[in-house]
């Protein structure tokens, strides 16, 4: 388990300790590389998408073909890229920020993650077997619960699996940061990662379960014959999109906020300043967060509800722009006065702010309830999202990458890569964007395999083709950069940033327990405070002892396997009872395993004094 | 902490004291919730109109509910701030769900 | 380096208002060019919105591009250390104050036109459409005049037509983008717009729900016409003989087999909702099932193997696609018969 | 402290369940579990209510329910609760024996209700036909009065397992977070449960 078993290890020995590790810098790895995966995928989903819109009336993909990659598409990028992209670093650098030794459940967190990988590649066992889900990633019922074949039921277990990891991740990381900070480490001396990571798990415990239910209640009506959504049995549609939308706004903060976070660190970071009105950021991140549950209805703007409702949910929803533009501004006067050095991290965070602003401006345009009835379901929101996610979410993700690298992996990725991959891709996101804001106008609804010939239309979507595919080239050119930097790239010191959070008090990659003795936190960027008053690191707050660390545990893994295994068993029971069999095998398994963990003491091991002094005078 | 075992003793015997107290107050808790109960069902088998039980027994589930968190689950014990917050937290979003399915969903 | 990105977005910005100000798109389509109630109200709103947000884009471009120039790290400088802020109270009322003012400006325009365009107000003494979305294709019922349409919903020009919808499948969304704004369609509740058209001509109309394989595909048209030719219409519509005899013999052939195949699911007269659209004036329409150019050959084809111009649409389980009663022959003749069920002097033509 | 500590504690502290940084951990986690429980049932109860009268032409709600075995149901649920709370009250107390006596009643009353609840559903089904597929009021209501049924079988399976598993051991710092945690779990439960007697049962008759 120790290091320096770990040193000389067979390809095995490793696969076992990846698979067994409960470790949070592993997993933060595991996350990385799983969640990069998909985006990969979801990014090809993406190119095949445009290459169809290239122009008007193309074959290249068939109908039912194209609304399955734009589910897939929808769905692999929100549930199994972003997210999982962030759950990487929150998992790298969180524990490290608060000067903790680990999170709070090592084990719930290995478990989170296996669910997540799991459910995604149940998810995307569809492909294979009789064709993907198809009624968009929102999966409005009735046209999910009708869909022929089996590709919403893998939807529907896919997400239900993954969604359980997700909501043990978030209630990891709240108490993680709620009960393991180090001593002198007071709330409002977090810095605003760790803070957005906070909020974000609150969204993730109070969204998801609405998420669990709706796809409870679609799995019954797909699966056992029940009639929530189904109108000739008295259901109503409209249950499902509230669900969705109570889950799927929260759901889009979660993902911007780690985003605005990351961005608030390394501004500060590469600005040599304090960031700029901490509190009112901080405060700025609840309000968000609060609000954030009070808005979903404005994707239903057109569904009926009528004036009251849509008139109360514009107004809400205007209201999230005051907190978000408080957080812009700050950003600009953290830079203002500051020494800012550019480099690949800077730029993304750089990029950020144009893209994001203009992506927020469309939100706050999509909230006038009266003028989405034109904007709604049109391109013009695929616009205003992708300048959100993309342009907010993926940059901030891109930015992470580069500025925690270091510490995650002890190298530093390279410069002049990280510049072209910033540049192509940030063209070619506008390239394909903006465009698409006016297509929408212009009359392109959303969803749309082709459109007809002589609307007007094939112009815009032709550039919109082409600056996808400036993007696909950054995205190669981060991968070779990746792959260099892990060859040959240039070893990275404890702090090469001359960083002001914990993470880079200690060595790049971190020892397994991180702190060799818990810091003493004297006030907001605490490492900066050490610095500034002559000191090289953190003062200790406790004496040299023996360091309590958790045990590697299998048991995550196979419960995951067993729920997979169980939702082949849900899907196929539709046509042939016997495959309830799988349900009882799966689940079998997963009690099992869980009764386990219960019965057996899993009290961790000590890393002895002894060996922590030794290790510290190599 | 074993040193100072004489000390944690004396202090066990408080603790247990207001333990016994706080028992005496569970179970008075427990019979309000019993009566309430009686109440509820009570007024709804005698027929009384329906806007006058329903915000009547709704209101006698809440106050049951805060009983069960305050003394059985010690919500108001120290210690229970970050707790209470997300019950909290969970309950508002409980209210706008249950308030949006039962108004906005036919028309 | 400096300040470029400033520039590109600035440049780019431009570049692109200069081709899309060479065309918003086609004239009755595009939701840039309003020519109805509807879509005019919503433009007004997207107007404010724009205005208001192109002033805050400007503000944040322009202390972006200054920092970045100004505070740029210079050579030799790598080590100062600027001073460290804590904020600036005044400088946070300022940012939280004004951005309220300015949504308050897009809040009232959106919440007045929110209202009215939700108003049933005449809607008793107003042309009533019960609208049907179908996967995909749309019905059109005219209550009270015993009309029955499908595709094309024929309208007067400046008057409010309220529209009374409901899906029988999957939900839908009426979008008509030059003259309205969009409603869904939805299986269990009815909901209620009112379109107008300012003026006359044929508006293309979009589904925009997912709604299934064709769902880029269940185009309608509205043809807006004058109040005479509307009132015209309707009387020809009224008095459509559904058994009326063609002229020419392959027509009536034509006839003769439609009765056999295609009556199942089609209706020719006045009809409620059936599997398939409403054909009385299938002569008049501006496409084939919304969006095949109207040509024989495209309705032969259309007749013979549907699947491959609409993906999934419901007319490719009729019973004679398997039977083999229907080769390029019957089909032809059954066009012959369907392009001549021109009832009334008013078509497309008259829109424009 | 050391494993030894925590397996073995010269004295108990009046707080054993939070006594260590596991037993703060898993106490402050659950409760934040409990707080996303509240939501998923909010999603259940809105969509039951949404749906409560929605009997497609079959059997309806007042015509349905009888309130006897609803309160015996209530009764025993409401009491297994304070028996969990006599439960904790020896734990604390460090009193093994007690503890697990208390908790075996819960259980009894645990499993008393769901056989009520089991009668219930069978009652229907069979006198009324009425099931999970009649209607959307059919499914709603076995989902919602199913998950929360769900949730007893679960507690119960939790609970029995923690007693067997330490009959022999008695209790320790290490144990002690668990039992309190299935506790809070058994509470919630019964909050849910005077939700759905007063929102279904009560309302539904009226
Ligand atoms: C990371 C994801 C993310 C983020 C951060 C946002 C942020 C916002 N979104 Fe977006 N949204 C999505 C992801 C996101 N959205 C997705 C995925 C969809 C489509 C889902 C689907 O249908 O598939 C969607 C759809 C969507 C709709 C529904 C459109 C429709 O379907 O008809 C609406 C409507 O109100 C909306 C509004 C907003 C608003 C007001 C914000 C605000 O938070 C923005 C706030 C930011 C700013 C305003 C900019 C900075 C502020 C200033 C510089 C201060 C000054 C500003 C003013 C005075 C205005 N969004
Ligand atoms: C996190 C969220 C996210 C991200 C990052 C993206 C990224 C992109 N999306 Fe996104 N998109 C959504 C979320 C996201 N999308 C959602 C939720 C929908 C709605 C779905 C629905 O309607 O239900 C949608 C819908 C959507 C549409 C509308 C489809 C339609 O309505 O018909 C389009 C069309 O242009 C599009 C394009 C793109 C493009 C070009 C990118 C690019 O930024 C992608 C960039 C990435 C790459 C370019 C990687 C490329 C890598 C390679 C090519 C190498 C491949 C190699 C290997 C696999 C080894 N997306
Ligand atoms: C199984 C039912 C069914 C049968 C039988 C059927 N149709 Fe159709 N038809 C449909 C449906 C459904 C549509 C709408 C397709 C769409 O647009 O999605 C349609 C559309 C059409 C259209 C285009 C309508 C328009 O308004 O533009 C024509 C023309 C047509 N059918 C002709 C025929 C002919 C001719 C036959 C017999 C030879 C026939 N149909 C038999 C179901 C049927
Ligand atoms: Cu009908 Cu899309
Ligand atoms: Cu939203």
């Amino acid at each position: 388990m120790s290091n320096s078993i770990a040193q000389n290890r067979s390809f095995g020995a490793a696969m076992w300790d990846y698979l067994t590790t409960v470790d949070h810098k592993k997993i933060g790895i595991m996350y990385l590389v799983a969640g990069g995966f998909f985006f990969l995928l979801g990014g090809l989903e993406a190119m095949a998408i445009r290459w169809q819109l290239i122009k008007p009336e193309n074959d290249f993909v068939s109908a039912g073909f194209y609304n399955e990659l734009i589910t897939m598409h929808g769905t692999t990028m929100i549930f199994l890229a972003a997210m999982p992209l962030i759950f990487a670093l929150m998992n790298a650098v969180v524990p490290l920020q608060i000067g903790a030794r680990d999170v709070a459940f090592p084990f719930l967190n290995s478990l989170g993650f296996w669910l997540f990988l799991f459910g995604g590649i149940l998810l995307n066992c569809s492909w294979f077997l009789g064709g993907a889900p198809d009624a968009g990633w929102t999966a409005y019922a009735p046209l999910s619960t009708i869909s022929p074949g089996e590709g919403v039921d893998f939807y529907v277990l896919g997400l239900q699996i993954s969604g359980a990891g997700t909501l043990i991740g978030g209630i990891n990381f709240l108490v993680t940061i709620v009960n393991m900070r180090a001593p002198g480490m007071t709330y409002m001396r977090m810095p605003l990662f760790t803070w957005t990571a906070f909020i974000t798990s609150t969204l993730i415990l109070f969204a998801f379960p609405a998420l669990t239910v709706g796809l409870f209640l679609m799995m019954f009506d797909r699966l056992f014959g029940s009639g929530f959504f189904d109108a000739s049995m008295g259901g109503n549609s409209v249950i499902w999109e509230h669900l969705f939308w109570i889950f799927g706004h929260p759901e889009v903060y979660i993902l911007i906020l780690p985003a605005f976070g990351v961005f608030s660190d390394v501004f500060s970071t590469f600005s040599k300043k304090r960031l700029f009105g901490y509190t009112a950021m901080v405060f700025a991140t609840v309000l968000i967060g609060f609000l954030g549950f009070m808005v979903w209805a404005h994707h239903m703007f057109t569904v009926g509800l009528g004036p009251a409702a849509n008139s109360i949910f514009a107004v809400a929803t205007m209201a999230i722009a005051v907190p978000t533009g408080i957080k812009i501004f700050n950003w600009l006067f953290t830079l203002w006065g500051g020494n800012i050095k550019i480099n690949s991290a800077m730029l993304w965070a750089l990029g950020f702010i144009p893209s994001f602003t203009l992506g927020g401006m469309t939100g706050v345009m999509l909230a006038a309830a009266s003028a989405d009835y034109q904007y709604h379901d049109s391109y013009f929101v695929v616009a205003h999202f992708h300048y959100v996610i993309v342009g907010g979410v993926v940059f901030g993700i891109f930015s992470g990458l580069h500025y925690w690298w270091p510490k995650m992996f002890g190298r530093i990725l390279d410069e002049t890569l990280g510049k072209i991959t910033f540049w192509t891709f940030f063209v070619g996101f506008h390239l394909t964007f903006f465009i698409q804001h006016f297509l929408g106008l212009m009359g392109m609804p959303r969803r749309y395999w082709v459109y007809l010939e002589d609307q007007g239309l094939d112009f815009g979507n032709l550039i919109s083709t082409i600056g996808a595919f400036f993007m696909a080239i950054g995205a190669i050119v981060f991968l070779y950069n990746v792959v260099i930097t892990s060859i040959k790239g240039e070893k990275a010191g404890a702090d090469p940033w001359d960083g002001r959070t914990l993470e880079w008090s200690i060595p790049s990659p971190p020892p397994h327990y991180n702190f060799t003795q818990t810091p003493l936190v004297r006030g907001l960027d605490p490492l900066w405070i050490e610095k500034s008053e002559g000191r090289k690191g953190m003062t200790p707050a406790e004496p040299l002892s023996d360091i309590h660390m958790p045990n590697g545990s299998i048991l995550p893994f196979v419960m995951s396997l067993g729920l997979f295994i169980a939702g082949f068993g849900f899907i196929y029971q539709k046509y042939d009872l016997a495959w309830l069999s799988l349900v009882f095998i799966g689940m079998g398994i997963l009690l099992g395993s869980m009764l386990i963990r219960s019965l057996k003491d899993d009290l961790g091991y000590h890393i002895h004094k002894e060996d922590l002094e030794k290790e510290a005078r190599k | 902490m074993a040193d100072k075992g004489t000390e944690v003793h004396e202090e066990l015997d408080y603790h247990k004291y207001k333990k016994k107290e706080e028992m005496k107050r569970q179970v008075i808790t427990f019979a309000l919730m019993i009566v309430f109960t009686i109440i509820a069902f009570g007024m709804v088998v005698s027929g009384l109109d329906k806007l006058f039980i329903i915000p009547i027994i709704l209101v006698l589930a809440a106050v049951q509910v805060g009983f069960q968190l305050y003394y059985f689950m010690h919500m108001s014990h120290k210690g229970h701030e970050m707790p209470a917050l997300m019950l909290y937290g969970g309950v508002f979003i409980a209210f706008l769900t249950v308030l949006t399915m039962l108004v906005l969903i036919w028309w | 380096m400096k300040g470029w990105m400033g520039k590109i977005r600035t440049l780019s910005l431009f570049g692109f208002m200069a081709i899309i100000l060479s065309g918003c798109g086609r004239e009755n389509l595009t939701a840039l060019v309003p020519k109805g109630y509807g879509a005019e109200e919503s433009f007004k709103v997207i107007l404010i919105s724009i205005a208001v947000m192109t002033l805050v884009f400007i503000v944040v471009m322009t202390i972006y591009t200054y920092v970045l120039i100004r505070y740029r790290q210079k050579k030799g400088q790598e080590n100062m250390i600027p001073k460290q802020t804590e904020g600036n109270k005044a400088l946070e009322v300022v940012w939280t104050v004004i951005p309220i003012l300015l949504l308050i400006i897009i809040a009232v325009p959106t919440l007045t036109t929110t209202y009215d365009l939700a108003s049933t107000e005449g809607k008793e003494d107003a042309i009533n459409v019960n609208v049907t979305g179908n996967q995909y294709w749309w019905h059109f019922e005219y209550q009270g005049e015993e009309i029955q349409t499908s595709q094309d919903m024929y309208i007067p020009v400046g008057e409010k037509i309220y529209l009374t919808m409901r899906s029988g499948d999957v939900i839908h969304s009426f979008w008509v983008p030059s003259i309205s704004g969009k409603m869904d369609v939805n299986p269990e509740n009815d909901n209620v717009m009112y379109i107008e058209a300012y003026e006359e001509g044929v508006y293309y109309g979009k589904c925009a729900e997912l709604c299934g394989e064709s769902h880029s595909l269940m185009d309608f048209k509205i043809v807006a016409v004058s109040q005479e030719e509307y009132d015209q219409w309707v009387t020809d519509m009224q008095n459509v003989d559904p058994e009326a005899t063609p002229e020419s013999t392959t027509a009536q052939e034509g006839q003769e087999l439609f009765a056999n195949s295609c009556l199942s699911c089609h209706a020719i007269g006045s009809s409620p909702v059936a599997v398939g659209p409403n054909l009385t004036n299938f002569g008049e329409r501006s496409k084939i099932a919304g969006v095949l150019p109207y040509e024989k050959e495209e309705l032969v084809e259309w007749i013979l193997d549907p699947e491959s111009k609409k993906p999934g649409n419901k007319m490719s389980n009729a019973p004679y696609l398997n039977d083999g009663s229907i080769g390029e022959e019957e089909a032809d003749k059954i066009a012959d018969y369907l392009m001549q069920l021109k009832p009334s002097e008013i078509t497309t033509k008259s829109a424009e | 402290m050391s494993e030894h500590d925590v397996l073995n504690p010269k004295v108990m502290p009046h707080d054993p369940e939070r006594a260590t940084l596991e037993g703060k951990n898993k106490f402050l986690g659950f409760w934040f579990f409990l707080g996303g429980e509240t939501v998923l049932f909010a999603s259940l109860f809105g969509t039951y209510l949404a749906l409560r009268n929605s009997t497609n032409g079959g059997m309806a709600s007042n015509e349905l329910f009888g309130l006897e075995l609803v309160f015996i149901m209530t009764m025993f649920l409401l009491t297994s609760s304070l028996t969990s709370v006599y439960a904790m009250y020896h734990m604390k107390n460090n009193d093994f024996k007690k503890m697990q006596l208390w908790l075996g009643i819960t259980v009894a009353l645990g499993f008393a209700f769901l056989a009520c609840e089991l009668y219930e559903f069978y009652h229907y089904i069979h006198e009324y036909e009425f099931t999970f597929r009649s209607s959307a009021f059919g499914s709603a209501f076995y989902t919602l009065v199913g998950f929360h049924g769900g949730h007893v079988v679960f507690g119960l399976m939790w609970i029995l397992a923690l007693m067997f598993r330490n009959a022999k051991r008695g209790l320790n710092l290490y144990n002690a977070p668990k039992f309190y945690v299935a506790s809070l779990y058994w509470h919630f439960i019964d909050v849910v449960w005077v939700f759905i007697f007063t929102v279904v049962y009560l309302m539904g008759v009226l």
